[in-house]
């Protein structure tokens, strides 16, 4: 169910980096790319009825089924914190490339030949 | 030994953000002590491992270290070395060269799926801040986009191989069985992801701009990164998945060296044009690594390292020219050395005897035969006849033309670097043990799944 | 057109992907005791044979308590910390890399001297409200990765919200700049200090980003050895990473 | 729970569409954050606190941030 969800949504994202003429909305496409498969990855590790996979007064042993699968958790964290480095350098790339071109949509932009 | 080839750049990139004059002399000091360290083990023989933070193999991260990623590394850490004895192509881009030179050490040395994914992505982002020297923005930003993406396909295919069998360990990943329709799954995704690096068909749109936009860009992305990242292809493909994908893999690179040959041959920009040529060279390699065996493999990485030393030359001396002068006819007229050497490193690239390239190109052609394949060696010949054109061409008109008056002064690195390296090639038709004997141990280290699996596995040991 | 052949492209996609959906466990099914992370959940890595778990020989661990005991290879309550800073801290060591490069690259490719002006006056509420909040905001990040270790949270969550403290200072003062010099000695020294505990681990454990320190008891404030550090270094430097591109970005060039 | 991950899962759906047709581009990024903050509400769902925060913290509010100072840089960065 969440699977289909995010494959939808990565089917979007492709779609809008195809179609669309205005860079930013490129960098707006790879993120939800980006969250998409952030998402897929944390419902390959859901187990039904789990919980976080916190040990807490309440929670205080382990057992199989009892905790979700920590590892994708892990995982997605680290792959959003490079999501935001990227998206980071690619505003930044825009910035100077409205500057030297004075617009970012391919249509309009000045001096990009070939 | 072997975390310090990570943990040196590393550290360094840190040090060197607080003093900012410091970067260019610390970048020198990275890549002597990794060439250092790399000489002090040659080639290890075997396959030894570091273990991160003590947690054992299918747990834990490891490094691997054996022929295979030793080779790999020394021809990694070559190139970042010749680049930091040029200290104006340096320029402010200390710091992001040595952190690309971590992740590229990394890249090559991990044993696991997900930690080859982080060090993917912060060569992305390092190569993109390469390349967006001179205003190159607008190219920077297409690879930008389409690395993010090869990176979230990377993604996607790591977390398919841990649901298949439970651990990101790649020695793991060998050994478990994977059921076949899971198995294509991986694959399909993998060769998406790392299209974008090794410059496969669909996906080699940011190359021509990219290389062709500065003069830093190509030499350390065309050499370096591109063969740690067409290592990571014969490491994946060869060892990790027993070379199941490569039906896909050859038919892509077949159509890569075609188009890449002929988009070559149109182009009228100098590095442009021999962008195009690279691509068309992974290719080869690619269809070479997707034939899996380890004389196969081993060709493909002796073929790639001619084809790196020849690059580096060829874009060295581009790179000189295309900022130094608005017209380039007759421009070698001025630059002897520059030109002779530019002209021996084109020559292996097309592979006339006397040069390193013709030694690579026939043992291919050879191999192929005994493996009763004609079409590659057909395509490979039409290739070779599209390369003689433009090299011919180019060479013709950067020696011959009519000059005009621009005058730069002589790079005597440079110069000097461009020269030594021809001659190596020279050196290499005459005694292509030199690097043949490295790159055979690569491709059986490469194609000896077992091998990998027991070292990886059974020997758990920490320390240096 | 371009439009059809974006649909066919992606629609293609989506069926690849559905295709591959059928190859992996279905949605709440994934069996824990199957993966390497249950023993992440149970903290017994250390006596499992590795040959044996990866020839099929499960060696399911057995229900035990965790909470509140000592003697665990890894002390922290929040097993997603103890894998992200613990079991695979290498690749958190990369992650803060990929920050950083980030960060740099921003620097290079804006090279900006001088700061933005949003050219409007910032309003009342927010100019006196910043005074108020900030300090509450920079101790809540503040406690969000000292606590990493117990609860949600950690070094990166923290670190943003230090970051978007500056963020807030940029939008209500005009004059505010950050200072560069603080903020990249804070990152560089705190990144070097990551490598160092790396190597303090590598000099007295034989392995780099060994855990050197006594674990402690699992749930408490004090525990689970040089996790709680090294995600205050971490939390310090994604802070001053993340502060320094929000700096950067508010920068332009002369003319 | 089901029903209600579907709803969150259809809002995602009709902002990442919004986001990637909408004319201007600030829209667009309002629209990206959002579908940033209903992912929130699945990552909860899926007993993933730790990602929730981070998500939170970087995916809806930094990462708006960093755009929408960019959008402001470019002037409106030239509307569709």
């Amino acid at each position: 169910m969440v699977y289909i969800i995010s494959i939808i949504l990565v089917g979007i994202g492709v779609y809008g980096l195809m179609t669309q003429k205005n860079l930013f909305k490129h960098l707006i496409s790879l993120s939800i790319i980006d969250t998409a498969v952030n998402i897929f990855i944390v419902a390959t590790g859901y187990v039904n009825g789990g919980k976080a996979p916190i040990y807490t007064k309440n929670f205080p042993s382990f057992a199989i089924g009892r905790f979700v699968d920590p590892l994708p958790q892990a995982l997605v964290l680290t792959a959003i914190v490079i999501g935001v480095g990227t998206l980071a350098v690619g505003a930044s790339l825009l910035v100077r490339v409205k500057e030297k071109h004075s617009s970012i949509d391919v249509e309009n932009m000045k001096g990009v030949g070939e | 030994m072997i975390s310090l080839l990570i943990a040196i750049p590393l550290l360094l990139a840190f040090v060197s953000v607080m003093w900012k004059r410091l970067a260019k002399p610390l970048f020198f000091l990275a890549a002597v002590t990794n060439m250092t360290v790399l000489l002090a083990s040659w080639f290890p023989n075997s396959v030894e491992i570091h273990v991160m933070g003590s947690w054992k193999p299918p747990f834990g991260i490891n490094l691997v270290f054996d022929n295979a990623s030793f080779y790999a590394a020394l021809v990694v850490n070559f190139f970042f070395f010749l680049v930091s004895l040029m200290p104006n192509l340096v320029e402010s881009y200390g710091v992001s060269l040595m952190l690309l030179m971590a992740a590229a050490n990394g890249f090559v040395l991990t044993g696991d799926l997900f930690n080859s994914f982080v060090f993917m992505e912060i060569m992305t982002i390092t190569a993109v801040t390469v390349a967006s020297r001179r205003e190159n923005f607008y190219n920077a930003f297409k690879y930008l986009i389409l690395g993010g993406i090869a990176g979230s396909i990377y993604l996607l295919a790591t977390i398919f191989a841990y649901t298949a069998t439970g651990s990101l360990n790649m020695a793991h990943v060998s050994m478990a069985t994977i059921s076949a329709s899971s198995l294509v799954a991986i694959t399909t995704l993998y060769a998406i992801g790392l299209g974008v690096e090794a410059k496969l068909f669909p996906l080699n749109g940011w190359v021509s701009g990219v290389y062709g936009g500065n003069d830093l860009a190509p030499v350390i992305l065309g050499t370096s990164v591109s063969f740690a990242a067409l290592y990571m292809v014969g490491r994946l493909f060869g060892t990790v998945f027993h070379g199941s994908g490569a039906g896909v893999l050859y038919t892509l690179a077949l159509i890569t060296i075609i188009i890449g040959e002929v988009a070559a041959l149109r182009q009228q920009n100098l590095l442009k044009a021999f962008a195009y040529s690279s691509v068309a060279q992974a290719g080869v390699v690619v269809a070479m690594i997707s034939k899996g065996t380890s004389r196969a493999m081993g060709l493909a990485y002796f073929h790639l390292t001619n084809d790196a030393v020849a690059k580096f030359v060829i874009f060295l001396v581009a790179g000189f020219l295309v900022y130094n002068y608005k017209n380039l006819n007759g421009v070698f007229k001025k630059h002897k050395v520059l030109g002779a050497s530019f002209s021996m490193a084109t020559f292996s690239l097309v592979g006339f005897p006397l040069f390193a390239g013709f030694q690579s190109k026939l043992r291919i052609i050879m191999e192929l035969f005994s493996m009763k394949d004609y079409l590659f060696p057909a395509v490979m010949l039409l290739a070779t006849l599209i390369e003689v054109g433009y090299v011919v061409r180019w060479n013709v008109k950067l020696w011959f033309e009519e000059e005009t008056d621009e005058k730069a002064d002589n790079p005597i690195v440079a110069g000097t670097l461009a020269l030594i390296l021809s001659l190596l090639l020279v050196a290499v038709f005459i005694k292509p043990e030199i690097f043949l004997g490295g790159a055979m141990k690569m491709g059986n280290a490469l194609a000896d799944t077992k091998d990998y699996i027991h070292g990886v596995l059974s020997v758990v040991k920490g320390g240096m | 057109m371009r439009r059809f052949y974006a649909i066919l492209v992606a629609a293609g996609l989506v069926y690849m992907l559905f295709m591959f959906l059928g190859t992996i466990v279905p949605y709440g099914k994934a069996d824990v005791a199957d993966r390497v992370s249950a023993h992440f959940l149970a903290k017994d890595v250390n006596s499992i044979s590795p040959t044996k778990w990866v020839e099929g020989d499960k060696q399911v661990p057995h229900s035990e308590r965790v909470y509140g005991r000592k003697g665990f290879e890894d002390g922290s309550a929040n097993v997603v910390t103890s894998i992200v800073v613990n079991y695979r801290s290498f690749d958190t060591l990369g992650e803060v890399t990929v920050l950083f490069a980030s960060a740099v690259g921003v620097g290079l490719i804006l090279g900006g001297t001088r700061r933005m002006k949003y050219g409007r006056k910032p309003n009342f509420i927010l100019r006196v409200s910043t005074g108020i909040l900030l300090p509450l905001i920079i101790l809540f990040g503040i406690y969000i990765f000292v606590h990493g270790h117990l609860t949600p949270g950690g070094g990166f969550p923290g670190g943003t919200i230090i970051a978007a403290a500056v963020l807030l200072l940029y939008l209500s003062n005009e004059e505010f700049s950050l200072n560069m010099i603080v903020s990249k000695s804070l990152e560089g020294s705190m990144g070097s200090l990551y490598v160092i505990f790396g190597l303090i681990g590598l000099a007295a454990g034989g392995a780099f980003l060994f855990n050197f320190l006594p674990n402690g008891v699992v749930g408490s404030l004090f525990s689970a050895g040089v996790v709680p550090l090294v995600y205050m270094t971490i939390g310090l430097k994604v802070g001053s990473e993340l502060s320094g591109v929000v700096a950067e970005i508010h920068e332009e060039r002369e003319g | 729970m089901s029903a209600l991950i579907w709803l969150a899962g259809g809002i995602m759906i009709a902002a990442a569409i919004f986001a990637v047709e909408a004319r201007k581009i600030l829209d667009a990024v309002i629209a990206m954050s959002a579908l940033s903050l209903v992912s929130v509400f699945l990552f909860i769902a899926m007993r993933a606190p730790d990602v929730a925060i981070t998500e939170a913290s970087v995916g809806a509010g930094l990462v708006t941030a960093v755009l929408l100072v960019t959008l402001f840089r470019m002037r409106g960065g030239d509307d569709k």
